[in-house]
């Protein structure tokens, strides 16, 4: 993979950094949604334009400052760091779409914060996927989580503040507490923070070593919601819906799953960890996360909480693909990344819909929403089809890569976790969409017949659950990435 | 120098500098603490350092000791300790 | 706390004992301290600053630049406390509510708020409200002692090249005069004397003369203090600019040392007020 | 001209500092702009020998043209350079920020209060510039008694904090004092550099041992290392405002470079580090100093108390750090002079203008100011995010190179220590942003919530701020070029 | 160490002795006394007690004064026989800085009382929890 210095990924981050533009016109909101959207469109055009010379086997780097006389903040574009800003940009677009319709909906306040942050966010998460080495993630890292508290707290009361203290502690804290000193021990040991195709810690560090800095790592990104530390997601579930939507079903926890995958592929390397047979270990804790996740999401009544309990499940996907070491898995992880993205941001989406236009947050108040809302309905039907991870939809390729990485590791116990959280899955999520259309309604909220949320509330969710779909059929430019991604990190298979 | 008469100024100056801290009356000890000045200048006389004694004879002795008086005089005589 | 304190006190004690053990005995002539430095300054000071009294030479030249901070010390504290201390409410002349003492009688008068003297009156005398008549065997003493003291004092300073004493220790002596004449009179007629501004003009113009010698040296060519080059300034040979150098910096160092004492004396004697004390 | 820099650097505040108590009374609108002229003067001549030590090497100024040990020589290299720089900006960016506090503070005694500021930066430039070891003690002195005079009149209990500053830091001096005595009596000289080549043959001596110790202790007790921080946060809490601006950046600060001058320069590195039990001892105390410091600052009720504490435990990592003897340690401990001096500055800037602006700094009354002061409210994050040690601000890099000294070293303890108190900065930092995020709770029984006035600060203050705080990431950004161009080659080769 | 080793080493030093006792007496006079001019005065002691260190360095047994005549300029000065002048330049500038921390000092104790209406510390304490 022959390197090509350029500045297009500094480019990529500057979009959203227009937030002067956006501060500036903050008493005309046409014209600062205006800016939002040209920073997204911006952003992702810059983000697209990569994808040939990645594509083409390339890979762009840019060197931004030599802050350290061993380490810099750099940035690298590979096929793994393109797929992942891929998704989140050309997420944010639709994100942005949906905030115009939520936020005006509900006649929120502070609006121009909102969309600053939002911004802010963006920012950071493309950063954490264009790193180059530990410190440039963990600065992005660190960002996002400062810029993603105003968002979460948005509402300002008394629940947001409980809720915004714990989102810190567990983040902040774990990334201080865990990262912080992991990162410093990496370097101390290796020398360098660079993330490498065969890891950097090879022949470096001891078992006892790695098995303690890789449970710092992989806790540490506490973004990731690996269980314990996971109970933040469901706190931060007070931002208004289209935060949750894209910062807890696509930028905040994707940018910790990826960091987790970062860790393992560039820090450790594959070969180390399959060598000291960690990779099994780490598999295992994301197995209990996957199947307890899933679990107690069948006993949430919160629409939101339910989405945010099965989040965590499908994030332990990624991280137990990752673990298990094999070609399969590791594009499988990769790609779910992207397919649940998809499926779950059209799950917010239509839940933000329908508080919009029924201030209704719990399921057990759904019964026979469907025939009000039935395009909302039925975008929330593609969105857990995917996430479960059925057919015609993009989930399933993820999934069936995750269950091929179990079959190739020779680790058919992960086989079952798979397969029987697919169940669950399927069991807190079916019987949503069953609610919906083939219960009577038990209020007489529903008497008119279709009442749909505003325009811009619903035509996010139908486009994204196209997309599910289409990423089915089509699976291409993410199923790409990922494989270039995985030969590039295995070294060809 | 006799260095009994040394001694018996070196043993004059603790004495003094115990006094000075255990008086209760705060006149009294910028009084003592004056001696206490003014015999360490003797001292340092009797060491060569005679310019040092200058000093302390018109510092120590001297000024402070109208500084000390002085404080007192704008605040308290009166000492618990 | 107290206990502490002692634990502490007699660490420190025992480690002093430790480090003492080793000194070389007292009055020893061969110890380091006795061997490597101060010998040239025995050997050379006379040759290289024609100053007699080594202590003079070292103080003012070889380490002048120590002196200089010294005065600035002493200057700090005289604007510290007068930055602590002083209030600067200043009662009108016209009111006249105080004690005053009818000079022909001796008879106290109290005048209070809002009362007024005859203007232009000569006969009465204001005093402080803590007033203690005055002895006037101390007054009269302390008025015939004070000139001597003074011109000692002038002596003393410029004595300092071939006896103990210098600018510091005629700068306290002066000073420390005007204090004895402001206790034995009171502090009013001192100030009279010796107003408030001119003590603050005095203090800085004194380090100013020792600063500002250390400038014209560094203009005319020279080092920083290097008072050789004021030679072809003072019209002599480099030695003797040293002399002469010494002696400027010495006269700044006695008048910013006089306008120190004396007006560290009047703050903390009227607690800032500067109008009647001891 | 540039010859005479290092005097210079010294005598500009040192001269304007007279003129100006001279006419203090008389015209004391003059007085600020001459202070602020004085000071860039100062600014100028230390960047000035700062370029000159990068170009040429260290370089030495003979005063009253007698070379040392004979005379007083200031000693330039590139360890003094860079802390001169640091601390000659931190005075001059406070004098401009604070000009309007003082004036409101300080009515009627303006000029002394100008002069004195001048004269405390003149002395703690000279102690970073000086070469002996007695000219320090004095110019030691003439900071503290401005230092004292400064605190002394703050708010209320301000003379009881500052009497308290004056006996802790007359023992602490006095103890240096003895420690210099100590050392001339055992080598006979008081230049640094002629100590440091005489003293190897004594290693063996008790005097030096004790002259060590007591010197360090000194030392110790006026950077309030924590067992002996005792006045520290009276003192800060209760000076001024624009006193604590310029106190808290400079006095601790330049007593670690002292500290650091003295280990390194004046006692052999190898006798610090390696002959002595003291500085393991030292290490140790550092850590349970910042531990300590840090559980004490969480129990504070105002930001300017708070921030005393997490100062005490900022130089437990500057202590922790250069006592573990290893080479990215000291430069760890090196560059938080820096970071630490422009962090510190930063956030009691912007304690300065909660005070000015609200006449209060304790928690309640910042609520909701991330409205009212959005600006200010900006310089204490950044400021917050480097004292929690977040990239890309300075905070992190010197605790990047901290925790690095301590991993080298093998000093679990420390580790823990500065990742325990970068927790609780965090969470100290994230508490106040959280107070001042939220606006007061709407009242049930109310229908309006209490509006909140807007009440930024001028631009003015406002401006050197953001400037400060600007410089927090951009002093982060360059760590690399001045640990490569600088710091590494102000640390002994000798040192690994 | 015989007994007379030991009582040499008392005598060949006393000086030295006697300033570490003095040394003691003002630390401890500043930590464990209440009243605030007591401090000041503990605190004085300690600055003395360290001139007496400095001066007693300087001395030399059989030395004249460091004060030369004019009859010595011109030929060799034997060191020996002149007592160390530099210990007492240094603490020239000592006693100095001690007059000068003593103002500051006084002048704060002043405004304490001014405040407390007492010198003493637990007083002045009492009274700031009080308010």
């Amino acid at each position: 993979m022959n390197t090509l210095l350029t500045l297009k990924p500094l480019l990529a981050l500057l979009p959203p950094l227009g937030l002067p533009l956006i501060l500036s016109s903050c008493r005309s909101p046409n014209v600062r949604e205006a800016w939002t959207f040209g920073a997204a469109l911006t952003m992702f055009a810059v983000i697209a334009s990569m994808l040939p010379a990645v594509w083409a086997g390339q890979c762009l780097e840019f060197t931004l400052v030599q802050v350290l006389p061993e380490v810099s903040i750099a940035f690298r574009v590979d096929a793994l760091g393109l797929l992942f800003a891929l998704v989140s940009s050309s997420l944010w677009i639709v994100t942005s779409l949906y905030s115009v319709g939520y936020m005006r909906g509900l006649n929120e306040h502070s609006q121009t914060r909102y969309y600053s942050f939002f911004a802010l966010s963006l920012a950071a998460a493309a950063g954490v996927a264009f790193s180059a080495n530990l410190l440039t993630l963990y600065l992005f890292y660190e960002m996002l989580s400062f810029a993603t508290y105003p968002l979460v707290t948005h509402h300002q009361d008394q629940e947001a503040r409980s809720s915004g203290r714990k989102y810190l502690l567990y983040i902040l804290g774990a990334s201080i507490g865990l990262v912080l000193p992991a990162m410093l021990i990496v370097f101390h040991l290796s020398g360098t923070l660079d993330f490498t195709a065969g890891g950097i810690l090879a022949g470096k560090a001891g078992t006892g070593q790695v098995t303690v800095l890789l449970v710092m790592l992989i806790f540490g990104f506490a973004k990731a919601a690996v269980m314990p530390l996971h109970s933040w997601l469901p706190a931060a579930m007070v931002a208004p819906t289209p935060v949750s939507a894209l910062l807890h079903a696509v930028a905040v926890v994707k940018v910790g799953v990826f960091s987790v995958l970062r860790v393992i592929t560039g820090i450790f390397g594959t070969g180390l960890l399959a060598e000291l047979n960690l990779g099994t270990m780490v598999a295992a804790i994301a197995a209990v996360t996957i199947v307890a996740a899933s679990l107690i999401a069948l006993s949430q009544d919160g629409l939101k909480r339910r989405l945010a309990f099965s989040t965590i499940g499908q994030l332990s996907y990624i991280v137990l693909g990752a673990a298990l070491l094999s070609p399969s898995g590791l594009t499988g992880a990769m790609l779910h990344i992207a397919m649940h993205a998809f499926g779950k941001i059209t799950l917010f989406f239509c839940a933000g819909a329908i508080f919009v236009a029924t201030g209704k947050k719990y399921i057990s108040e759904m019964k026979g929403i469907g025939w009000r809302m039935p395009l909302t309905m039925g975008a929330f039907f593609i969105g857990a089809l995917s996430v479960i991870g059925l057919p015609p939809c993009g989930g399933f390729i993820s999934k069936w890569h995750l269950v091929l990485g179990t079959l190739e590791a020779d680790q058919i116990v992960f086989l079952w976790v798979i397969l029987f959280s697919s169940l669950l899955n399927a069991a807190y999520f079916l019987p949503i969409v069953y609610q919906a259309f083939f219960c009577h309604p038990e209020e007489s909220l529903f008497e008119r017949q279709v009442q749909e949320a505003p325009r811009w509330c619903i035509v996010p969710p139908l486009f994204t659950a196209a997309v599910s779909v289409i990423l089915f059929f089509h699976p291409q430019p993410f199923l790409h990435l990922a494989r270039m991604a995985t030969r590039h990190i295995l070294g060809g298979f | 120098m006799i260095w009994q008469l040394e001694f018996i100024i070196l043993l004059l100056v603790v004495v003094c500098a115990f006094a000075a801290l255990k008086v209760r009356d705060l006149l009294g000890a910028a009084v003592l603490f004056s001696i206490y000045s003014f015999l360490m200048c003797l001292l340092w006389a009797i060491m060569g350092a005679v310019d040092v004694a200058f000093t302390e004879a018109s510092v120590g002795a001297g000024v402070s000791t109208v500084f000390f008086v002085a404080a007192v005089f704008r605040t308290t005589r009166r000492s618990r300790d | 706390m107290k206990r502490l304190g002692l634990l502490a006190v007699i660490l420190f004690g025992a480690l002093l004992v430790y480090g003492t053990t080793d000194f070389p005995d007292w009055g020893d002539p061969s110890s380091p301290a006795a061997t490597h430095l101060s010998p040239y300054y025995i050997q050379h000071s006379l040759h290289d600053t024609a100053v007699p009294n080594i202590v003079t030479a070292v103080l003012a030249d070889y380490r002048g630049y120590d002196t200089m901070f010294e005065t600035a010390v002493i200057f700090t504290a005289g604007l510290a406390c007068l930055f602590l201390l002083r209030v600067f409410i200043t009662p009108k002349e016209t009111e006249a509510s105080g004690l005053y003492r009818h000079r022909a009688t001796g008879i106290t008068l109290r005048i209070g708020q809002g009362g007024r003297l005859p203007l232009g009156t000569r006969e009465f005398e204001r005093i402080d409200s803590q007033w203690v008549p005055y002895d006037l065997i101390i007054r009269t003493a302390c008025s015939l002692v004070l000139p001597f003291i003074q011109l000692f004092a002038l002596y003393v300073v410029a004595h300092g090249h071939h006896s103990p004493g210098g600018g510091f220790q005629g700068g306290v002596i002066f000073g420390a005069a005007l204090i004895l004449f402001a206790i034995s009179h009171n502090l009013r007629t001192t100030l009279k004397a010796m107003p408030e501004k001119r003590t603050n003009i005095l203090t800085g113009t004194g380090v100013l003369i020792y600063v500002g010698t250390g400038v014209l040296c560094l203009l005319l060519g020279g080092q920083f203090l290097d008072y050789a080059a004021l030679a072809g300034l003072l019209g002599v040979d480099p030695v003797m600019a040293r002399s002469h150098g010494i002696l400027i910096v010495e006269i700044g160092v006695a008048i910013a040392v006089m306008a120190v004492m004396v007006s560290l004396y009047y703050n903390l004697a009227s607690a800032g007020h500067m109008d009647e004390g001891l | 001209m540039s010859a005479h820099y290092p005097i210079f650097l010294v005598v500009a505040p040192l001269m304007a500092a007279l003129v100006i108590a001279i006419i203090a009374r008389e015209r004391p609108g003059l007085c600020p702009p001459l202070a602020a002229i004085a000071l860039t003067a100062s600014l100028w001549s230390a960047a000035g020998m700062l370029c000159r030590v990068l170009a040429e090497g260290p370089f030495s100024y003979h005063i009253g043209n007698w070379p040392p040990p004979m005379g007083i020589a200031y000693e330039v290299d590139h360890l003094n350079a860079l802390v001169l720089v640091a601390m000659a900006a931190v005075a001059l960016i406070n004098l401009i920020t604070t000009r309007q506090a003082v004036a409101s503070d300080f009515t009627g005694r303006e000029g002394y209060f100008y002069a004195l500021y001048l004269l405390f930066c003149a002395g703690t430039f000279g102690i970073l510039v000086t070469g002996d070891a007695f000219n320090l003690y004095v110019l030691l002195e003439i900071t503290s008694i401005s230092g004292y005079a400064l605190v002394g009149l703050g708010h209320r209990d301000a003379a009881l904090a500052s009497l308290n500053y004056v006996f802790m830091g007359t023992i602490g001096a006095s103890l240096y004092l003895l420690g210099v005595g100590y050392l001339y009596l055992i080598t006979g000289t008081l230049n640094m550099a002629d100590i440091f080549s005489i003293l190897p043959r004594l290693f063996g001596s008790k005097v030096v041992v004790a002259a060590f110790v007591i010197a360090m202790t000194g030392l110790f007790m006026k950077m309030a290392l924590f067992p002996l921080h005792g006045w520290l946060p009276n003192a800060y809490s209760e000076a001024a405002s624009p006193v604590r601006s310029l106190i808290a950046p400079l006095t601790t600060k330049t007593m670690i470079y002292v500290m650091v001058r003295l280990g390194l320069y004046v006692f052999p590195p190898d006798f610090t580090f390696n002959h002595l039990l003291f500085a393991k001892v030292v290490v140790w105390v550092a850590a349970a100093g910042i531990v300590c410091a840090s559980v004490l600052a969480l129990s504070q009720t105002s930001l300017r108390r708070m921030l005393a504490y997490v100062l005490i435990a900022e130089v437990g990592y500057m202590v922790g750090g250069f006592w573990l003897g290893n080479r990215m340690a000291i430069t760890g401990a090196i560059l938080h002079i820096v970071n630490d001096a422009a962090m510190t500055l930063c956030v009691f800037l912007a304690v300065g203008s909660f005070t000015h602006q609200l006449r209060d700094d304790r928690f309640a009354t910042l609520k909701g100011c991330f409205r009212r002061m959005p600006w200010t409210m900006v310089v204490l994050a950044t400021a917050g995010l480097s004292m929690i040690g977040v990239p890309p601000t300075c905070g992190f890099f010197s605790k990047w190179y901290l925790i690095g000294g301590a991993l080298t070293a093998d000093h679990w303890g420390l580790v823990a220590a500065l990742i325990f108190s970068s927790l609780v900065n965090a969470v100290l930092f994230f508490r106040v942003f959280e107070i001042a995020y939220y606006e007061p709770f709407a009242d049930p029984h109310q229908e309006h919530r209490p509006a909140l006035s807007y009440a930024e600060a001028p631009a003015t203050m406002l401006a050197p701020m953001l400037f400060t705080a600007a410089g927090l990431v951009g002093l982060g950004l360059l760590t690399g070029r001045i640990v490569t161009h600088i710091i590494d080659a102000a640390i002994p080769a000798a040192i690994l | 160490m015989t007994t007379a080793g030991y009582i040499n080493l008392i005598i060949a030093k006393y000086n030295y002795w006697i300033y570490i006792v003095l040394m003691c007496i003002g630390l401890w006079a500043m930590i464990a006394k209440r009243n605030l001019i007591k401090k000041i005065i503990g605190m004085n002691i300690l600055q003395t007690a360290i001139i007496l260190f400095y001066v007693s360095i300087a001395t030399k047994k059989g030395a004249t004064l460091p004060i030369l005549g004019h009859h010595d300029a011109g030929h060799f000065v034997d060191y020996a026989t002149v007592i160390n002048p530099l210990p007492h330049v240094l603490m020239l500038t000592a006693i100095v800085v001690s007059v000068a921390t003593l103002g500051v000092a006084l002048a704060l104790a002043m405004k304490i009382y001014n405040r407390y209406d007492t010198l003493e510390e637990d007083e002045i304490h009492a009274r700031v929890r009080e308010s």
